[in-house]
């Protein structure tokens, strides 16, 4: 059966939900009827303007409250984050899981890749310090992790993770902004692929504003978004490569 | 508290002198007076309860048979009442069901008075001893969870009409960090002369007041009480023409707070000047009797008048409400004087000012746990704008040490809080008084500055406008329309006909025993 | 030709819309995997769920941006509200519109119905002193104008119409919880329509929560929302009064 | 301003002597030195431009030929351009066409050395003039429009990556009361050894900085000053391996600031130490004859290491930037130096300890007008308790008169800004700045209190720091990573092989004049 969920104001399913908005039209009486009916449009229903201004010549703003009959079955919703319900392991549990499975280190690269200079993310995941109390890959006794920094070219990357002859690559994206990620991370992939090596590693690509959806449609095996812990980061890894190997 | 502003301790003398002066000869006439919801208030506390099948309560069925009868409410009807339960010889709830059912009470003729009185007596205390109960329940709470809320203490409004949705919304903002929860009333409860019964799922802005809503409502907050190790304080409204009996069915319930204005009724909801000061006395003393803190509702004034011009009208309020409210037995630590933040945001310095007008309350009522009231007037679609000033306004609470702080909803002007609406209050509520904690510890203000003079001259002015109250006696003053801009007859507004001139042989026993429980002497002085 | 108007993040017609709800579900990648559907499901593409927060045992916040792909035509929207595009008379106008067409002085009867309160909107229209540097009707030396003020139950307002002759009756609703404001409308026309009144007067709903369209709709002649003064009802009403004389 | 910390004066001059001692073997270095980037800034102030039909910049054509030819840039590219240039007989625009097609300068045998050098001066003259008349223009603007600019002054940022959609957002935020419009800068643009060419639409995160975007903005703002009647500042970023260059564009198309740090190239950009500062003076130098205000980085710092802790790198950055800043010739009126309110917004009296943090370099910093940076990294995807937070910034930055507000955007964790974002945050801003306008006169901190107390620790850790920096000479501290938690080999980093010895013949009619022009003396010191 359905399991029906609508947004909620201050009753069930009574579907509230508060956009804003600009639109290129100028403020007043019939740029708030835009507003409006812009809303309808989307499927909404009951569509308050409860503001409007100005904000240029020819564009105007407003907040609306609308009322959404259409709602999402619960029941048939399947996480889409690379933590997955099954949770992740700790640090201790992931370095038995490596002892108990793999028997030998398992060797990490990581970096920030292309013109990104944003090294907190990647750093937040693999720096022996960590983040918000989740240590991170350096500090696994089981783990073996190389932090290239930022701004580092895919081929160098590729090329170092040949080196030290990587389990696993890390790479992180943090600027989106017309899609330059996306850009990015398929370039990465097809590098590997050229070369014959998308299968030796395993690939996961991290940064606030990815989803693990995207990271897999790019090609990688897993994404994860804002919020995520180096425990999430390798026990995915780790399993990966226990089922890779079951696999093979 | 660290005084920061140099008030001139004489002028805040001075204001206390006239409001005693100027509450006096009203007070003297409530001695005089009961009402029909006094009395009501006193059945209830005698364990009058229920409905008849029309919903019309059984303390209405009561007082109303004595109302249309000879048998007048000038002896007051406990008399009349406990006289007919005695001869029914029932217990109290049966007695109630055939009263639901039609049973007189005014027929019977007057037995053993002595007897009668012992027993009225005896059901006065046990009601009373409920109360204290419940408020020796509550002091354990506080004790035992103690320095866990809030400071201020964060007051969140629940609104949806129904109990059972006001439940859910009650414990998501306190488990969010709410302290107090205060379930708005449909929109006119004030205007009915009778309390509904029963829970209810179908108010307008607001869930009915009854006493079953108070049961759940409370239930539910012990609940998150205990769940959270924080005491949730439960409010409700105790104004209009039934004000004596909401305090009283608060009192038995175990409500906390209640927004309890001497004057409100009258002003802002056009009930008659005498019967709202009778009314509001009488439900003071069980307030009190209960260790409720009350709540006056000086931020009314503002919604009306300008924040800025009429600031002195507000403090003038604070001291009429204080000098009822000793009247009535309060102590100073349960009046949550209140105030607010509602001057025009287009307002130079408008920041200072308020906060001067907030600092200002905090050293005249230093021992009061002021309450605080967010912007609502000028507060507009805008949410985001909204957003800010509420937290301009969290910023002056914390800084000047309220007491009780009601959050603002950056959706004030749309709707009756959301679940997020609160849910967003509370995170900046928390985040800005965490970051600024010890501000006020920290600053001084300069001498000469905006604030220093601010408060001195709204005081000057407060002291001016009070003598000029006084010269005119309070009930002139209300007709000039000197309060709040408007205009009220003493002979007008409602509920006039529901005044009760005490009879030779006035006899209220729950009266009597808190007046003693009080100390409070014959003519209600402290 | 239609001139579609989308909203406006950045660039044109790049559709960024904001949204906020909450979902009667717990917090966590389950809940953001069915808030980004239910964006998705309401006819946006590229649902980003930025945020996300628990509210209560099994609630959620979130906050989102997505894309709107649909537009409104902005050359065939017409602006829904009483003042309308051909703009009010100033107070003065006013007066001469009156004196040259109507010929004496109109009657205006206004309140705030049923148990609704709250008297600064009403005030705001009719008060000598008006609102936001626009004089209130009361200051118009060719309109006589009652204010009756607060919680009048609809039958007393009309009776008051009756006695003095009014033109126009403006009532105010503020309240709206519930649809309280919608019944008690309602009833106000109904009342007239059962006395035979309708025609008769010029009616007029005003509140921050009305749009002109509810009122038509409930069978006012207009409706006014937020921000309108008293020189946009004055105008509405006396060329009203005209337009009706003519018609008859 | 008004002191109210009470900073103990000979600390602060402590610091400032040891910034002297710290820069002085810096500034030695730097004075023998030149770099290929110094050389293509002076080619440009003397009318070089245009690009071949690769986008190769002419500058660079001319510099790349010296370099990869016996015509070492150790004698400064002017003589052998000069003497080219004088030969072809063609004027400046013209032979820019020459270049671009293919023309070579240095094959050329040098011909009269004097005549080349009046030229090369004239052109130089010709050159800087231009800038003077921007300045004289700007500076006349500002008087025009005296007292119109907020204060602190509103800075905005656009990012579009479009210069065309670039001057629709700044012409909205600007019309909405900006009074700062800075263009964010495409991705990495700073680890490019060129500056590109022409308008362009096509950047990641920001728009190219090339001389035409720079007059496409320009004049687009100058539209706005003159409907606003306020006059609208231009900023960009002179930072990166090109350094010089941008400052040279800016002064020639009149921007009014620059983002331009002494080692944030070196420390964030990962460039090499001994470049940066030899290009930061040069280009330090023509932002001080163009009367630009530069904006210096230190927000950066907090971006990796904590804000609490490492407050006193921010200071002694401060310090540093100053006396490299004071080495080329900027007076302290045109030196903005850079802080940010990055403290995690749990901690408790976190807003103290910023208001602190901005007090202290108020008063030790008088004369400048600070440049102060909003909350970033944490902010969250949580817009509402951004926009929160963002507030909160607003508030300390009016408090402690800040020169130049930078403002927070409620979606800074989410996109470059939006219109709409821009505008709520311009909303907020104009309205806390409003309510609170003289707050900053108003209060005084209590002695012993939070505010004093920090101020005072973080000044005292500031000057151990830079005794122990100056014990270890700044490449040393830099190497060992004691600033930012960066290291920094000073043989390391990017572009090192654009460096050039200055030989004995090193002539530079650029510099020579802005040297003059600025009253430096050979040494650079002042
Ligand atoms: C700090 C910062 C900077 C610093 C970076 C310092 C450094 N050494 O990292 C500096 C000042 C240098 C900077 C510069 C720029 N920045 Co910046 N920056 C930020 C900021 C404020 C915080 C980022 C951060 O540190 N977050 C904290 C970390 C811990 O979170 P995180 O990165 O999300 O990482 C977590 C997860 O995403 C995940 N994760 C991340 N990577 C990986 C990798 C793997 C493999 C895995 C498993 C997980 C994972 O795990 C981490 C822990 O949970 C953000 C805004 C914000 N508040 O988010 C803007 C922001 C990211 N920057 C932005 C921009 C545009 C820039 C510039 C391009 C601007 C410019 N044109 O100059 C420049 C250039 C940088 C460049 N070339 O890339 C934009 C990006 C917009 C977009 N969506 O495209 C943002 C969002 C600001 C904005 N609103 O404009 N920035
Ligand atoms: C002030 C106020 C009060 C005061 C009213 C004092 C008074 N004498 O008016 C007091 C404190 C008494 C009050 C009480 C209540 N209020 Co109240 N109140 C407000 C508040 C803060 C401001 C309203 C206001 O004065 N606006 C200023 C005026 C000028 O604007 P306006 O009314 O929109 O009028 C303009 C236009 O709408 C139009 N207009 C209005 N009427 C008419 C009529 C005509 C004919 C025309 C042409 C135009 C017109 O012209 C005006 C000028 O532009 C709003 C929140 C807000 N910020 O909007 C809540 C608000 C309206 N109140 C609300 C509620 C629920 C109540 C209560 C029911 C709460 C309760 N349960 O106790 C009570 C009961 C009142 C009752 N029985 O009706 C809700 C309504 C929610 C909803 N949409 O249903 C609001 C939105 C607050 C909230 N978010 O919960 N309130
Ligand atoms: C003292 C007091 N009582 C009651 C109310 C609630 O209004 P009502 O009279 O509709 O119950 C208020 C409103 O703020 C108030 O301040
Ligand atoms: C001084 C300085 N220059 C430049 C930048 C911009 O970065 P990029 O190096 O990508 O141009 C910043 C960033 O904030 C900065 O502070």
């Amino acid at each position: 059966m359905a399991n029906i969920v609508r947004p909620y104001g201050d009753t069930l399913d009574d579907g509230k939900v508060q956009l804003s908005f600009t639109l290129p039209v100028p403020d007043g009486p019939r740029g708030r009827e835009a507003a409006r009916l812009a809303v309808l449009g989307w499927g909404f229903r009951e569509c308050e303007v409860v503001h409007s201004a100005e904000v240029s010549d020819g564009f105007s703003f407003y907040v609306a409250y609308a009322v959404a009959d259409r709602g999402v079955d619960y029941d048939s919703v399947v996480a889409d984050e690379a933590q997955g319900e099954e949770g992740s392991m700790g640090m201790d549990e992931v370095n038995d899981y490596i002892r108990a499975h793999i028997g030998r280190k398992v060797v990490v690269v990581g970096a920030c890749t292309g013109f990104d200079a944003h090294t907190v993310g990647i750093d937040a995941i693999m720096n022996m310090k960590g983040y918000n109390h989740h240590f991170g890959l350096e500090r696994y006794p089981m783990l073996e992790a190389h932090n290239l920094g930022a701004q580092v070219p895919n081929e160098k990357l590729i090329e170092y993770a040949e080196r030290v002859n990587a389990d696993a690559i890390l790479v992180s994206q943090v600027v989106t902004q017309k899609d330059i990620h996306v850009q990015n991370m398929t370039q990465f992939i097809e590098l590997l692929e050229a070369k014959g090596e998308r299968g030796r590693f395993v690939c996961v690509a991290g940064g606030p504003r990815l989803s693990n959806k995207l990271a897999v449609e790019l090609g990688f095996d897993s994404g994860f978004g804002r919020g995520s812990y180096a425990d999430d980061v390798a026990t995915f890894i780790v399993r990966k490569i226990v089922e890779k190997a079951e696999a093979s | 508290m660290r005084e920061k502003l140099g008030l001139p301790r004489d002028r805040v003398a001075r204001a206390r002198e006239l409001a005693t002066q100027i509450a006096a000869p009203v007070l003297d006439f409530v001695e005089g007076h009961s009402s029909v919801t006094v009395e009501r208030a006193t059945l209830r506390i005698l364990g009058v309860d229920g409905a008849n099948a029309d919903g019309v309560p059984v303390p209405n069925l009561v007082v109303d048979q004595l109302r249309s009868s000879d048998a007048a409410l000038g002896s007051g009807v406990a008399e009349r009442y406990v006289n007919a339960l005695t001869r029914s010889g029932l217990s109290v709830a049966e007695f109630n069901g055939r009263v639901a059912a039609g049973a007189r009470v005014d027929g019977a003729p007057l037995g053993d008075r002595a007897a009668v009185r012992r027993r009225g007596e005896e059901l006065a205390r046990a009601g009373l001893d409920r109360v204290a109960r419940n408020r020796a329940f509550r002091d354990s709470k506080l004790e035992q969870y103690k320095d866990r809320n809030h400071k201020p203490m964060l007051y969140l409004i629940v609104a949806t009409g129904n109990i059972y949705e006001d439940v859910k919304q009650a414990q998501a903002a306190a488990l969010k960090g709410a302290d107090v929860i205060a379930v708005i009333r449909t929109t006119a409860q004030s205007l009915l002369d009778y309390v509904p019964y029963g829970a209810t799922t179908e108010g307008f802005g607001g869930t009915y007041a009854t006493q079953e809503n108070f049961r759940i409502m409370r239930a539910a907050l012990d609940e998150v009480t205990e769940r959270e190790g924080r005491y949730v304080w439960l409010t409700n409204y105790c104004s209009g023409l039934c004000m004596p009996e909401i305090a009283a069915m608060g009192a038995l319930e175990r409500l906390d707070m209640m927004l309890n204005d001497s004057m409100y009724g009258i002003l802002f909801r056009d009930i008659n000047p005498y019967r709202t000061f009778v009314d509001q006395k009488f439900s003071r003393m069980i307030n009190a009797y209960a260790g409720i803190l009350i709540n006056t509702g000086e931020d009314n004034y503002l919604t009306t008048s300008d924040a800025f011009d009429k600031a002195y009208t507000v403090l003038a309020s604070q001291f009429l409400n204080e000098r009822f409210a000793y009247a009535a037995g309060l102590p100073a630590r349960l009046m949550g004087l209140g105030h607010a933040m509602e001057m025009d945001p287009g307002i130079k310095d408008g920041f200072l000012y308020e906060l001067a007008q907030a600092q200002m309350a905090r050293e005249i009522f230093p021992e009061h746990p002021l309450k605080y009231m967010p912007p609502t007037k000028f507060m507009s679609g805008d949410i985001f704008m909204g957003l800010v000033m509420d937290n301009q306004f969290n910023f002056i609470s914390k800084a000047t040490e309220q007491g009780v702080h009601l959050l603002g909803m950056l959706t004030e002007a749309i709707h009756t809080p959301f679940m997020m609406d609160r849910f967003l209050g509370l995170e900046a509520a928390k985040y800005t008084m965490n970051a600024m904690a010890s501000f006020s510890d920290e600053i001084e203000f300069r001498e000469g500055g905006i604030v220093k003079t601010r408060a001195r001259e709204v005081l000057e002015r407060t002291v001016g406008f009070m003598e000029e109250i006084a010269g005119a006696g309070l009930l002139e003053a209300i007709e000039r329309g000197m309060f709040a801009d408007v205009k009220r007859a003493k002979d007008g507004g409602k509920g006039l006909d529901g005044l009760v001139a005490k009879g030779e042989g006035y006899w209220n026993p729950v009266e009597e025993a808190l007046k003693s429980g009080l100390g409070l002497g014959a003519a209600g002085a402290r």
